[in-house]
Formats: C-alpha cells, structure tokens, sequence
C-alpha cells in the first residue's frame, strides 16, 4: 500500500483519472477488408475483420443472421515469459466476451449464413490488451464498412492503493485490488461488455463504472478520429 | 449453433416469455426475484477431499475437491494454489457433447474461480508445504449432472459447499493427520437473465434460451463486489447493472444462510 | 496370501458369494430420456441415455439401424489420484465393451439412422465401475423406453488368497488373483460382455463364471424392482 | 462406419459364409479348428531392443521392442514398467486413417497388454536400476503392416517373439554391457469369431467383417487363463464360452511349439 | 485445398501471368529479377528480447525472439538450443486459418531454421549456463500480418534483423546485466518461383497461386550455400537451378547490405 | 575432420561415389493396390499405395485432378530413442516434399475428384530414409499402375571431411557438413525434390548434384529390375 500513488499520482506519473498515451491508425492492412493499428501503452494491438462472407461448413450458418466470431490471440513473444501458441483458457474466455460485445452492434440481421471473423492479435502486452483488442476490432469493423450502430469503444478502472483510477499499467494491475474492464457503446452508454475481479464496495464500483465509461467516451472520440484520418487519406489518394 | 427449426421454436418461446414478463410473470410462476428451490448435500464423494451436491430447481450440479502437492508459481512462492474447471458432460443435456471443455464451460469455471480467488476464500497462504518447493494444489471440478439453467449459480454454490467441508489430505502423503482446508468467508454469486425490458434472477433453462444479456455477480459477506461478468450479445444500461447488484446483495444472503446455515 | 479371507470372511465381513451393498434408482433426472443411479459398495454411478434421435453428421448413419453409443467416464474427484478430465485408454476400451454389450440386447433396426446415446458417469470409484455402470446404464435404457429382448445386468467374480469369490472390492482387486466381470441377458444367461485378467485355471473359471451368473442375476432382480418402484411412482402421481 | 454400398456387399458375404459355416465349410478352405499358416522371423530391426515380424496367412504384424529409464509407479517402487500399443497404420488396409489410435487399436493393445502381463511374461522385479528412482520401461509397440484378419493373435505372438529377444540396452545408457530381458514364458492368444452358429478360429478378415461376436483367450504354459476378451455386440452361451477355451488350448500348444522351437 | 470457382479464376490468371511472362513482364511491372521494395525496423516489441517487422511489397511479418533456460540435447551439452516457428494467423490472410501450424508454415519454419543454424548465426556455444545442464534456448517466433507472397525471403530477414539486436535477458533470470545475443553473419534467403518456362525472384501473392515449382536458398556472407529447398509439384532442370543459385548469389548481397547496413 | 576418411576410403569401406547395398522388392503387400520394400544400408522402409479412389470428405475433392497424398512415418522402434508415434514436424515437412515430388510424375488430370495415398513407413531408419522412403513408394506407384511419365528415383549427396561424397550413412551424417538429398525423374534429370542443409561452396554444390543424379539414375535401374522382377513372378504364376 502507498507504494503505487504518491502524491496524488501514479508510477508513470497518470493523474488517477488519466489514460496512457494512445495511438490509434485505421487500414493499416492489406489484405484484410478492415484493420486498425492500436498502440495503448506499452500494448500493441493489430485487429483485421474478413467478412461478411458465406461461413462453411454449411451446418454452421444461421439462416436469420451473420455469425460474429472475434478471436484474441496473444503472439508468443508479446508476454515476459514465451506464451506456447495457440488459444489458453483465459485467450479463449476474452475470445467469447469480445464476439459477444461487438455482435451487440452489429446489424447482423442483414447478412444471414454469412460470417464475420475479427482476428485480433497482441504484439506486446502491458495490462489492459482486451480493452485495446476490443477497441482496434471496433475500428476495423469500421474501416471493413460492416454495418453498426455505433462504434464499440473499451477501457478499464481499477482500484490501487484503494483509490479509484482509470487504465491500470501492468504493475496497478497485479499489484492493484481491483480490475473492470467495460465496453460501450458510446452513443447510449449502454454497457457491451463488463468483467471485474478484485475487491469493491458498491459505492467505489459506482465511481469506477462511471470513470471507465469516461475513459471509454475519451477512446470513442480517438477511433473517430482515426477513421477520419484514414477516410481523409483516401480522398486524398 | 442453432439449426433452424430450432430458431423458430425459440422464437415463438422468447415471444411468449417477452409477453409474460410484459405481466411481471415467468413462465414457471416464479417472480423476477425468485431463485428456484436451493437444495445443499456435502460429502457424497468419498474419494473427493471434499464434495457437495447442489440443486436449484432441477439443475443439479456436484463439485469434488482434489488435493494434490505441486511446485508453487515463481511469482507466488509461499502460497498454495487452485484450478476450477467445469464439465458439461452429454448426461447432463441433449446438447452437451464430449470433448475438451467449449467456450461456454470455460467461461462458467473462469467466473467461479475468479469468485472464489478474488475473496480469497481459500486461504491459499496456510497450504506451503515447503516454501519456494512443494505447496498444495487445490482442484475444484465441478460436474454438471442436469442442465436447467443458472449453472453459474449452481456451480460457484457447489464449489463454496465443497470447499467448506473439505480436508487436507495429509495422510494420502504421509504428512501426518488430515485437518480441515483452511478456508474464509464464500462468496455468494448471483445470476440474471435479460430479455425484453425483464431482468429476472435465477434464469431457467427457457429464460436461458432466450436471454439477450446474462449478469453474474459475486458478492463477499460484507456485500462487497469480490467478480462480476455481463454474457452474451445484449446490452445493459448503467442503471440496470447498478439494480442487479442491489438486488443481488439481497439474495446472496439468503443464498449465505443456506450455505452456512 | 490369507490375508484377504479369514475364517472364510473377506474383509469386508462378506462370505464368498455375497454382494457388496447394492441400490439402485431409476428415473433420477430431469432431462435425460432415461436415467438411473446406482450405489454399489463404494461406487457411485449415474447413466442417461439420450435418444433415439437422428444421428448427425449424416455420413455417420447407418441406414439399416441405430447406432449404440455407451460412453464410460470418470469424474475428475471419483479417484484417490485425481483423474484428468478426458477419456484415457481404459475408458475407451470400457465404453467399447459396453456399447457392444448393451447394442447386444437393444432392437436397433427399429431405428434406421438413429443413435442411442448412453452416458455413464462414475462419480465414485472402488472396484467394479464397468459392471455398475453397465447396470446402470441398462435401467436408464429400460427408463427411456427403449425396447430391448433384455435387461442386461453386470457382475464381476474373482480370485482372492486362492479362493473363487463373488464382486471384488477395492483391496481384493488390487491384491487379489483375477477379476472377470460379466454382463448377460439374464432370460438367456447369456454372455454380452466377459473379461478377465489375472490367473485361473480352467476349474476356476468354470466355478468362477457360475458366481458371477449367480451376482448377475440378482442384479437383474435389483434393477426390475428399482424400474417396478419408478412405474408405480410414476402411476401415483 | 459403414456406408451403404458396403453394407449390402456385407449382408450378401454374410449369407454365404453362414451357408459355408452349416456345411462345415470356411471360405478360404480351412476347418473350423485351423489356423492359417503361421510364420515367425525375429530380430529384424537393428535399432530396436528387440524385433519380429509375424505373418498368419495373410495378415503381417511387426513389433518392435524399444527400453527406456523412467521413474517406476509409486505402488510398485522395485518394478520396471511396461507399455503396449498397437498401430493401424494406413499402409495396411484401406479402412485405416492416420490419427490416434482408434478404439479397436486401443482394445487390441490393452488385451495383448493384459496377456503379457498378468502371465508374468517380463520378469518386472529385474527391470530396477535404483530402486524406487529409476527402471525400466519397457515399450511394445505392435505396426500392423497388412491386415487380413486376427490382429490380436498376430500382434500377441509378434510381442512376444520380438520380447523372447529382446536385449536390456545396458551400453547405451552407459550402464555396463548389453544383456537379454528377463522373461519367463509367453502368453499364448487364441482368437475365434461367431456368425450363424460357427464358431471359427483364426478368423480371417472376411469373416471378421460379418462376425458377431469375438473371443479371446490368452493362455500360460500350464493351459490356464491369463486374459480374456468378449468382443462385438453378438451373444455367446455359457457352453460357447467353454468350448472355446478347451479348442484354445489345444491351438495354443501348437502355437507354443512355433514360438519355443 | 481449391474449390471448383477458385480454381477457374486461377486458371485464367495463370494464362495471364504466364503470357506476360514471355514477354519478360511481370503483372505488378518488375524485372523477372526485380525484389519488391523491402523495409526492416528493429526493436518493435518490448516484451520480446529482439525484435523485427519486415515488409517486402505489401507483405508483414513480425518475428519475435525470446530466450529461456533449459536443459542441452544430450548429443550438444555444451551448446545452447534454437527453436523457430511460423504463425499463419487468420489475420493475415482470407486463407489463413486458426488452429496448430499446418504443413505450409511447418515447412517455412523449418528451411528458415535450416538456414540460420547451418550458418552458425546464433553462437550457440556461447549459449551455456552451466555446462551439461543449463543453457539459453532461443525462440525465433514468426509472425506473419500481412500475407502478399514470399514469406520464406520475409520470415528469414525478420528473423535475421530480430536476432541481430536481441539481448540474453541474464536480469530477468538473476543472472547479473543483460547482454547482447552473440550472433555471426547472418543466412541471406532467396526465393524463386517457376510459372511456364518463367523463373521470377520473389513472387508476390498471384505468382505464388500459379506457381509450378519454388525453389529457395540460403547463403552465407561468401555467397556459398548453407540450406535449399525445393518445393511444389514442379520440376527443375539442373540448369535452372544452377542458375537460381547464380541468381540468388547478387541478390543476396543487395539485401545483405539492407540489414547490416 | 580426417575421422570419416581414410586412405580414400569411408568408415564402411565405401569410395566416395559408392552407394550403400541397396535391395529392392515390388509388390510385397496383400491389400495394398500397390507396394514395394526397401532396404538400403541400415534402412527398412515399406510403401503402400491406395488408388485412385475416391476423396472423402467431397468437399477436398478437385474437379480437375487427383489429389497426391503421401504419409511418411517412422516406427516407433526405427530410431535410436523410441520415438512417440504420430506425426511431427520431421515428418510432416518429409511428407509435403514427398507427396509434391511424385505428384510432379503422376498423371493426376486423368482421375478427377479422386485421391492417391501413398504410405511410407520407416521401419528401420539408419540416414538417408526420406530418399529410401521416396524410391519405395515410386516403385509401389508403379506396382499399383498409377500411370506416370517416369518412375522417380532418389539419392542423396554429401560433404565429408571436406570432400563430396555419395550416400551418407548416419555418422557421416551427423558429423559430416552438407546433406543434399535429391529426387529425380531419371529420363529427363529434371529435379523433382531438392533440400540441402549444411555449407557446400558452388563448386561442391555441382560436384554434389552430378553425384547424386548419377547416385539416382542407379537407384532407378534397382527400381526398374525390381518392377520386372515382379511381373515376371506374376506371368509364372
């Protein structure tokens, strides 16, 4: 305790309601119909979507509407001690909530037996990859012109040193007392995604919903600008 | 995935259930704050460490408690440690199929586990059988046996059930007289399904079928919030999610009394 | 050697030719198509059976009958040494046997296409799982209606400290000479499931195959009076 | 699993071999009580511990015996360890698929397995370099290279051809010189198939195919029984059952010339 | 494997590609013996002890190295072991698909270690912790992104480039100050394709699709050859594949210079 | 250096453009559709081939040409420390470059939507058993009468003690400098299968190729005697 606020700021010198330095750069890839770039810290997050297109095996499709299938995945290299390839439980839990999430606003109706696949993969990781995951999915959901109605953005509060902050950097987040990772869909507020483990009363979980939501809203503001930017270039182009 | 027919009959199930709740009613005649009948039977199991049987309604769940002695992790050399797993076996439901655990199952285990972790009801401090080397593990399988619904609930209750009775088995080990697993307060989790504008807790299988948005929160006995996990494609507003842990706050003691009592 | 058996008494306090405890329960859950529990001696056993129901993949049906399906499984806790969830070579080979002995009885080309799946669950293992599970699992059947020319029942018989007995438990498995369970259609006593490792000669054999008979015929009687208890509850209600 | 086509070839050699069978008759000449010409060529494999290839008509089976050090079983601290397993490799028949072993490889092995062991054949008590730390294991792995029918008698005798061989690999573990594995004297399998009312030993891969049951039996030097297995979803009366032990252990003595000689 | 559609449009770009070919032209506008431009940056990932992200044309890959302490291969004990693999995830590509490493990224992985190893890249003598016992085993993991063709020439210069500036990472394993990876001169690779009687030096995406035969070599600072490989269902002549290797000795250079430069 | 040659002459006796004993049999399998036994020095490798037969599952199928499959496994006990059976990365690569090379000579275009399988088992591997391996199963191809423009023959090349040699048998494997397998169709000495890994300068790469195309070319006239040997058997019969 005391050890990760100090005079009212955080190791990395944040105020309790700052997020880390964000990067965020729409169509950054070939081949894929949609991708983003985002660099969240010390995270380095690349998403590509595929898709709408015909899911096979056949017995798959649902003829009333696409299936949405995201996919987290961490590259061995991205974590201190070499992560072995392929899904872990926790890659696989993440892997379901995200899919869940961005479905909510996807108008999947209007591409029924299709699929859309949403490929997200860590290159580094420092505390905080799903909100990046989820939030570089968003943008290249956009970027692939799959049709929503709004675009997802994610961020997390914590508690440290038993103060409510926003985005913990990986030493809050071990160290911390407690982790809510949120999606929204900054339009409505209305909440997309939620997971939480730690410890919070129900009053420091008000102020920490509230201030992850704030930090979402702040995310929103760079995935459109983002995309503008990207728009902006092709126009230009 | 749902094959077709399957969809048009869930369909014209989530209108009636829509419509029904519409009434402040449930298709079994239960009120949206109304958890079917809790049943608890422990130490069934007599190779388990520790074991329980729980009903709700007519989902039944049992967990086993395995001890074994491993290495600790490297980032946490004086502490035991635990594993939570889920099995949807086919016995359990026409729709469970053997393999290696689904999605669906690991998410069920990673939410009890991280109730179970996050109040620290096992006090993995007390299981160092040599510091830095040997430390035990702590295994908690739960075992579904019939699917109707809430095995969030059903299982995490199961899991606290097994825990509370279980031993360390120190003779198996040749460490000496078996003792009581050294364990703390339960947490209390709380499940609710979303379909139309109705939130209702303890979702049955139906409500299940046809929710938008589940919500699971486990609560500590202060009614502290120790996890929490939104499910599935719905959305919730902020004001929803604020109401279901108030209303959680009131069935997990409930839930606490049953458990302890 | 003598150990086993003293003053003719096992350990357990059992004569030779007599069963361990033994109850059984039909129609114990709520969604299977038929179900039973059974309880011998330290076992614990649940069984479902699923079906008839189309079988899927197509390319899997056989158009002249229905596929029989037993699966053997242990839970993780039902062991000293706790057991990896999964089936290992032991179940495989059980749930082969079993499938062989139940389809032996069941009338499968009532039911082109179909499969009947049977799933048995060990919840608590000491000694003889196969043949609890077997008797189990022939009540669950009998409980979903499947019509069969039988009820098969299961029983194993053994060798300890040189002497012929009825239903190994734990100790007498483990130290004991031979274990050959059985499972027959007790109408006919006829053979749908023998196995046996250990040493006997032929004479043994002959006396041991008459008890395990024997055992397996008051199973059967255990059984139709659980399925008689389930009938006439069901009648009551 | 059978696909149509295949089904309809089947039924029709069924009738025809049941025909044969009421006659006295099998198709390929022999008598009810006849193996097909046995052929036995040992150590064949350099770099295996032990080898031989075995053919019955037909069928062809090589087992390879391969040792290695490892920790022993924590109930039997002062024993090696063995280890059977039996590949069906695609080579061999065009109805096998790469992949895991399948359940009828699985079956085929733990019987082979069972006879082998519970004869005593490998003397496991000798098999101890530090007792409690390190023994032996022994690995036998049986490659199906044609298949023709009666894997279990094919791949027994094979086993236990290549053990009879076999050499404790002493040099290459920097353990002193080479010597042979102690064994003692081999289980014998018999194996016999029941359509109609024939009961035919040795079945060869048409026979097989239209079986309904299968009996093996694997049988010590003195005649006794060391192992058993019902096979197939076909009924055996209790007479059947010993009928077939008594005609084993009649084969079996031959075979034991075979293997011995 | 191709689908009927698939397979009709391929038919029609390779009539194209080959057409233009005679001609000496290439559909993107190079010389037969032309590279697409090709970019390195090094130092990328934090969490990686080396880094580097290649591009050459529109493909991307990301390779990654991390070291951990392990046991030596009995037949090296004095030298520390590498591992290198290829991820073809789903993101890079509309063909890629999720799951263990099929053959196409096994074999790229493989002829990519070939290279480094038989060049001597990585000093692995100098890789020994405690002799016999413990040494450094590095992990080349290589990441593709973005997949527009060639990534044998892709994944062998990220590999390179990631390998020239990674370090030993002695602090995180209590092992006194991190230092630089030892490494020599690093395998320069070249990949050819073959499409009617054209042999082009790395092939984009399309050139792979109707590729007949490929054929990649690896090779040291002083133009001699350290690993080859030739692939597809395609034939060479021995001239043909003199002259790739003469070919491939000037390209290499030019390419030499990028990543030392 | 100077331990593998002496006085000219390879720790076996051989000169350096000797090949090791080579013993061709066709046709030594009853359900195969084709097959041929090889051994060749210390190895013993056995090849099948199945089809044209149809591919299963359709959807594998090509509607232009048959699909060359071919499976190299070693045995289990084939290795020095048993080896764990199932594929590994070994093998899995030696099966691609297989299954491309003799496919480069099959006739595919005339069984559309069909499948050639070719197994290659190594029984006994002593170096050099991916050419071994490649030689049977051309000969087994050739047995089944899949028509083929030319039966491929393999060889390998190497660099011992500094000089280019034929054949490498394992120590000269494991401790020589270059490895260069190749496989050829021997009409036209075009290069069907080519790997190399060691340190060969240009000059000893074509020494090492024209080595093993004439190491080949031999290897084809075993195959070709072998294939005779077989169908004159079969006329007597």
């Amino acid at each position: 305790m005391g050890e990760l606020i100090k005079d009212g700021l955080r190791i990395d010198g944040r105020k309790p309601d700052e997020l880390r330095p964000i990067k965020i750069e729409a169509g950054v890839l070939y081949r894929a119909d949609g991708s983003a770039y985002v660099e969240w810290g010390g995270n380095k997050v690349l998403a590509a979507v595929y898709g709408p297109r015909e899911l096979l095996p056949k017995h798959m499709q649902d003829p009333t509407k696409a299936v949405v299938n995201a996919r987290y995945n961490m590259a061995s290299f991205s974590v201190e001690d070499r992560k072995r390839p392929g899904p872990d439980r926790r890659s696989i839990e993440i892997s379901k909530v995200t899919s869940e999430a961005l479905e909510s606003v996807i108008f999947t109706e209007l591409f029924p037996r299709a699929v859309i696949d949403i490929n997200i993969e860590i290159l580094d990781a420092e505390a905080g990859t799903r909100c990046a995951g989820i939030t570089a999915a968003a943008v290249a959901l956009a970027d692939a012109g799959i049709p929503m109605r709004d675009i997802p953005a994610a961020c997390a509060a914590g508690k440290v040193d038993g103060q409510v902050v926003l985005d913990l950097r990986k030493e809050e987040d071990q160290e911390g007392e407690a982790d809510l990772p949120i999606a929204i869909a900054p339009r409505t507020e209305e909440i997309l995604l939620l997971q939480m483990d730690g410890h919070l009363t129900y009053k420091e979980f008000e102020e920490a919903l509230e201030l992850a939501i704030k930090g979402s809203k702040y995310v929103s503001k760079l995935q459109k600008e983002a995309l503008r930017r990207k728009y902006k270039k092709v126009e230009e182009e | 995935m749902d094959i077709p027919e399957v969809k048009r009959i869930s369909a014209v199930k989530k209108d009636y259930l829509i419509k029904l709740a519409k009434q402040g009613k449930r298709a079994d005649g239960r009120e949206f704050d109304e958890y079917r009948k809790i049943t608890i039977e422990r130490n069934i199991i007599k190779k388990a460490e520790g074991s329980a049987r729980v009903k709700i309604g007519n989902t039944m769940v049992l967990a086993g408690i395995k001890l074994d002695i491993g290495e600790p992790y490297p980032d946490s050399p004086e502490e035991g440690a635990m594993s939570t797993s889920v099995e949807l076996p086919p016995l359990a439901s026409p729709d469970f199929e053997p393999g290696p655990p689904k999605p669906d199952a690991i998410e069920i285990a990673r939410v009890i586990d991280r109730g179970i972790r996050e109040s620290k009801y096992i006090k993995l401090d007390k299981l160092v059988v040599e510091p830095g080397e040997k430390v035990w593990i702590v295994f908690i399988d739960i075992h579904v046996l019939d699917y109707d619904g809430n095995l969030f609930d059903a299982g995490s209750l199961a899991a606290s059930a097994a825990l509370q009775n279980a031993v360390i088995p120190n003779e198996r080990f040749g460490l000496g007289d078996n003792e009581p697993l050294p364990v703390g307060s339960p947490p209390i989790s709380c499940t609710f399904a979303k379909f139309g504008n109705a939130i209702v807790v303890d979702p049955g299988l139906e409500e299940e079928q046809v929710a938008e948005a589940r919500f699971t929160v486990a609560l500590d006995e202060n009614g502290d919030i120790r996890a929490m996990q939104k499910g599935l494609k719905g959305r919730f507003t902020v004001e929803e999610i604020k109401n279901n842990i108030n209303r959680a706050q009131i069935h997990a003691k409930n839930i606490r009394k049953l458990l302890e009592g």
